[in-house]
């Protein structure tokens, strides 16, 4: 049983997608030669060569735009972005092409890649490495967005990415890369795109997040469970498609919840799922819904970072002032 | 500036294609600029949305595109109908996108063109994925992309010419520069002399020719797709050329150009060159244009009328093309739409 | 008394902008010659010179990144996206420089500049012509974002933003441009950035929106009102900063609420606001808010454009639904 | 390739600045290796964040920094530290920044440089906006921008370098190419044969000089500057150098290229040839440089102190820089910040 951080659950999905399919290729800056910045490519072009792990020039729209020709014929580009906050040259593209090719031409041509984007705060990292911008592509009709917080999720969710028909934003928390280890299971296995992963039952509250700001819910979640409280822990894994079925589920049996991430406030990804709570089980709610997140500033440097990041006292006390209501 | 077919048909050099493949370009040529006109009054009629015309660039597009393989990859613009037609692209097709149909993106399969693209820059890098990945799978398929001087200046335009350059990938980069992008003139467009030198930045060979010398163009554009089908590399073509028409039919070229610019090219323009020449060797005459026009104005007519006979959109048009399968979220989403068009009757 | 259009006032603002301002300066793509796609510039680099009305290469990305050099230095730059699909190329320059500098050099350095950019459906326009993704914008620390409805609020938002110390994302209702005159005031007047307009009191039910479809709201309102039901109509003119007092103290009073916008569903403004409203009146709301949005697809063309904008409609059945829950 | 003084110390041709500038820009070298090196064991001993040494670009740095007037601006990053220093901005805020401190973000007033560039390419669109809005206000400053070999490949040097070309705006264009961008060398970021001829796709003169040498580098950068400043407009200078250390303290070189390399370039370092120079005109002792080495030290030793004393960030230093006045929704999320540490002590 390989038990695996998600950096190496990465990589040896990444090798598992090179195998199973000859169309996979692995894009990038940095990818070949030295394995990417996080190393999560590491050994790959020496293993498949660099017709497959292909070490590209610094243009990230160039990555994408070349990336989404491949896939329309039919390959299975996946590319990486160094940090979210170099993404944005290639956002035209994501937008305006990858997003859209499957409905502008009628299924014709459709841009089945996988866009890795390691994102989150919390090492320390210079301006622009601490990104979380999930919302704005979220926020993108045509792709889909997932997030895994754990090894298993992030070597299931990347096959299930890799073998999707359509596009896949794959956000990689930076954060959790080496953190732990868990069992990630023999081979090709999936983790369904769309599903939530409930990962504590409970009746008093919901909790509800996603990719790196998990760890801190779950410490928050079982600092509760000690206090006595019962809290349902909800790993949401996909934001699109969103599992409003599990949300709202659950909600309905707690009346309570508290929505946890670090990006900006204002028209973050929480704001969708409180709307989405409120608009399905406005009736069972017993407190307002609270949010947990960054603030709506630039994310700070490294001697101004805890100021900003959602801590696990941040989570506890939006949990007792939830319940409190 | 390489020309071989000077405008008063005269040759320069030699012809790069007998008179039949010369027949065959000049009526392609004829059919363009029928269909480009019989557009513009359509659109007058209110029949299509705004209309790019092209008037005034057959010898570039025709040139260009009869140098392709018939599963050849073309990703052009909006401007670029002549072009997307000699690859296969259906009239009917290329009106339905006109008239406000998505159905207009979808070519049928066997033709490897892709929709017209309306943001300027942002497909030239698409054409160096396509053509990369034809290679990967061991095909000799390769790709062309047309494009104006203004997407030149697009950041976009330097990174698909420096991959293209970097991995050697088989691509022919068509510039059009018809003198203007909207209203900006070439000459405020970049400081650089020709747009064929920017090619020097990429370490690819870039030519500029008569892109109203259909010869010329077609001569460029076959030593280029052969040498991107050889695993020679990519190449720039600079056709220069010009923009008869409005950018649009939303555009008013008059607030800013001088009439005298398109009088002037008038004296240069594409079609006339080859109408001499061929006549000079007895294979013109007034009554075979006359015919080749009017059945291109039946061809018009029947292709419209299709585009316009299509079933308008319904919701499973919209909810069914954001991804394969469709999604909870999306399927509420429809469900509210279908519930609003129930009740409207 | 000058009764003008949208586009009008803003040709009327921006020269004003001109005067005034000797630092102020228009820059985009066509905005000199031949007075813009819309002709909201018309006129005004024979006015002016070149040195202030200035046509660039096809470049948004260079508009914007040059544009914040020059706010860097003193000038005021008006610049000009030409569509709001074809401002993503400027997206990193927006997100990574315009939106953060102020924060990066600690005040010494600042990007008071303007970002005017065409939004929304409605036109029968081609792929593109018709994006409404205000909610990117809105969710970056760091830029302000504003929306006029009407030839009044066009003017004064524009010189207010032109005045403002901070980055403007300006948003134009490109079906709005030529719709309705009204006197739009003499000379430079202001509207405040960051302040809602109560447009129509009411006490039944709070009707929000902003930008294109202040249209159909008002329509709706009206229709209602006819109907002898009483209907609050806020507009919110600026996204960035939310006028969260003016919602907030509606619902209260109201109960029940509606939010209008154009944009795709997930992760748009109307989440936002709705968010707003559960965390701070959650305890006067008799109704689930309804949202009243675009479909998370992509824009459809001419012939289907009718299928996903949001009609009147659709507004008063979600005004009525709210009202009978 | 432009080269003045070979690594063996000797001269071609003459050089372009008299002795006292010689040692003016030796000791500016000497200091910034000195400070590089020092740099790299704070890092080492956790002091600093990660940081990327420039050893071996002393001479590009130096020498093109040296062109500048006080007043003039310069747009660098995150490898520049020498090239900033040179235009005034102050050791401590340098280190200030690399120990994770905004405060590292803002020079003196009179300092003209801007934030290191941490993304790649979209400073040097900003080093165009500032040359051209300094000539519209009527002064006579200009701007350098400095980037590497990598950053030609993003879409906004092309951007850039055409709004230059176009509105033939001052700018001073420094590439220093050092062979690498992280992991990818040279001869794969672009297949253009040198980065200098890239200027001509822009319509503008572009030189490749030494980048080892600083005499060639600074005669290059003083012609650039020169143009720039009497309305000639804007030059490329690649200046041709090595990235000595890693790309940064993150980074294992190993993992991608020979040391040999290194070796090679060793012999080409940029200070020896001077300290060769000044030696034999008698200028040169190596108790001189021990005491500029030292005073160095003691310079690094003060700032990087002073950078640690800084106050960390409070509520207000993140809350009060997003705009100039503050908003409802940012104060009450400044007061939720601030309940949590009062709560907290
Ligand atoms: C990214 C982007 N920016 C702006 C536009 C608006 N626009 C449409 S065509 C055009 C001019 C293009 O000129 P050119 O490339 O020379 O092509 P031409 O129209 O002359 O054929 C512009 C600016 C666009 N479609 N996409
Ligand atoms: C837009 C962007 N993409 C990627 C990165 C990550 N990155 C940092 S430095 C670097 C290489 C830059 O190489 P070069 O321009 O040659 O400068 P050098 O580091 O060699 O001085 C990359 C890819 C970045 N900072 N910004
Ligand atoms: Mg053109
Ligand atoms: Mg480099």
């Amino acid at each position: 049983m390989a038990e695996l951080t998600i950096a190496q659950a990465l990589n040896a999905g990444l090798a598992l997608a090179l195998e199973e399919w000859d169309e996979a290729l692995v894009m990038g800056e940095d990818v070949g030669r030295t394995g990417g910045v996080f190393r999560i490519t590491d050994g790959l072009q020496d293993r498949f060569g660099a017709d497959r792990v292909i070490d590209t020039p610094v243009a990230e729209s160039g990555i994408v735009g070349v990336g989404f020709g491949m896939a329309v014929v039919g390959m299975r580009p996946i590319l990486e972005m160094q940090f979210m906050g170099f993404s944005y040259p290639a956002f035209d593209q994501v937008v305006n092409h990858v997003a859209r090719i499957r409905h502008r031409s009628r299924h014709r041509f459709t841009a089945p890649l996988v866009i890795r984007i390691p994102y989150g705060g919390g090492i320390g990292a210079a301006e622009h490495h601490s990104e979380s911008a999930e919302a704005i592509y979220a926020h993108t009709p045509g792709v889909k967005v997932v997030v895994p917080s754990r090894p298993h999720d992030a070597k299931g969710l990347l096959l299930a990415a890799v073998e999707d028909p359509d596009p896949v934003i794959f956000l990689e928390p930076i954060r959790l890369y080496r953190s732990v280890k868990e069992d990630v299971g023999e081979g090709p296995v999936r983790v369904a795109i769309g599903s939530a992963a409930v990962e504590q039952q409970g009746s008093d509250v919901t909790l509800i997040s996603y990719g790196a700001m998990m760890r801190e819910c779950r410490e928050a979640a079982s600092a509760m469970t000690a206090e006595g409280v019962s809290v349902e822990l909800v790993d949401l894994r996909s934001l699109v498609p969103l599992d409003v079925e599990t949300i709202v589920r659950s909600v309905e049996k707690t009346g309570r919840a508290v929505v946890v991430t670090e990006s900006p406030r204002t028209g973050g990804f929480a704001s969708e799922i409180v709307t989405v709570i409120q608009e399905q089980a406005l009736y069972s709610l017993q407190a307002p819904i609270r949010r947990v997140t960054g603030w709506d500033t630039v994310f700070p440097l490294k001697r101004g970072e805890s100021l900003y990041l959602p801590s696990t006292e941040r989570v506890l006390r939006a949990l007792r002032a939830t319940l409190e209501d | 500036m390489r020309q071989i077919l000077t405008p008063s048909g005269g040759l320069v050099g030699e012809a790069p294609v007998d008179i039949e493949m010369t027949v065959r370009l000049y009526r392609a040529m004829v059919f363009a600029r029928a269909y480009d006109r019989k557009s513009m009054s359509l659109q007058r009629q209110g029949r299509l949305a705004t209309y790019a015309p092209f008037e005034g660039q057959e010898a570039a597009q025709v040139g260009a595109a009869a140098a392709l393989e018939p599963d050849d990859w073309l990703v052009a613009t909006y401007r670029d109908a002549a072009a997307m037609w000699m690859q296969g692209y259906p009239l009917e097709l290329l009106f339905a996108g006109r008239t406000g149909h998505e159905a207009g993106g979808r070519p049928p399969d066997h033709v490897n063109v892709m929709p017209p693209s309306i943001t300027v820059g942002g497909h030239m890098l698409h054409a160096v994925g396509l053509s990369w990945a034809e290679k990967l799978r061991g095909s000799s398929r390769i790709a062309m992309t047309m494009f104006g001087d203004g997407a030149t200046s697009e950041g976009d335009f330097h990174e698909a010419m420096n991959f293209a350059g970097v991995f050697g990938v088989g691509v022919v980069f068509v510039c059009q520069n018809n003198g203007w992008a909207i209203s900006l003139p070439r000459s405020q467009q970049t400081a650089s002399e020709t747009i064929a030198e920017k090619a020097i930045a990429y370490g690819m060979p870039g030519v500029q020719v008569d892109g109203n010398d259909v010869f010329a163009v077609h001569e460029a554009a076959t030593e280029a797709a052969d040498r991107a089908r050889s695993g020679g590399g990519p190449t720039l073509i600079e056709a220069v050329t010009y923009r008869m028409g409005p950018h649009t039919t939303a555009d008013d070229p008059g607030r800013y150009r001088d009439p005298e610019d398109a009088e002037d090219w008038e004296r240069r323009d594409p079609l006339e060159r080859v109408r001499v020449y061929l006549s000079e060797r007895d294979r013109w005459s007034a009554e075979w244009q006359a015919e080749v026009e009017s059945r291109t104005f039946d061809e018009v007519e029947r292709a419209i009328t299709l585009a316009e006979s299509l079933y308008d959109p319904d919701p499973s048009h919209i909810f069914g093309a954001v991804f394969e399968s469709s999604t909870p979220t999306l399927d509420a989403q429809r469900r509210e739409l279908e519930s609003l068009l129930e009740d409207d009757d």
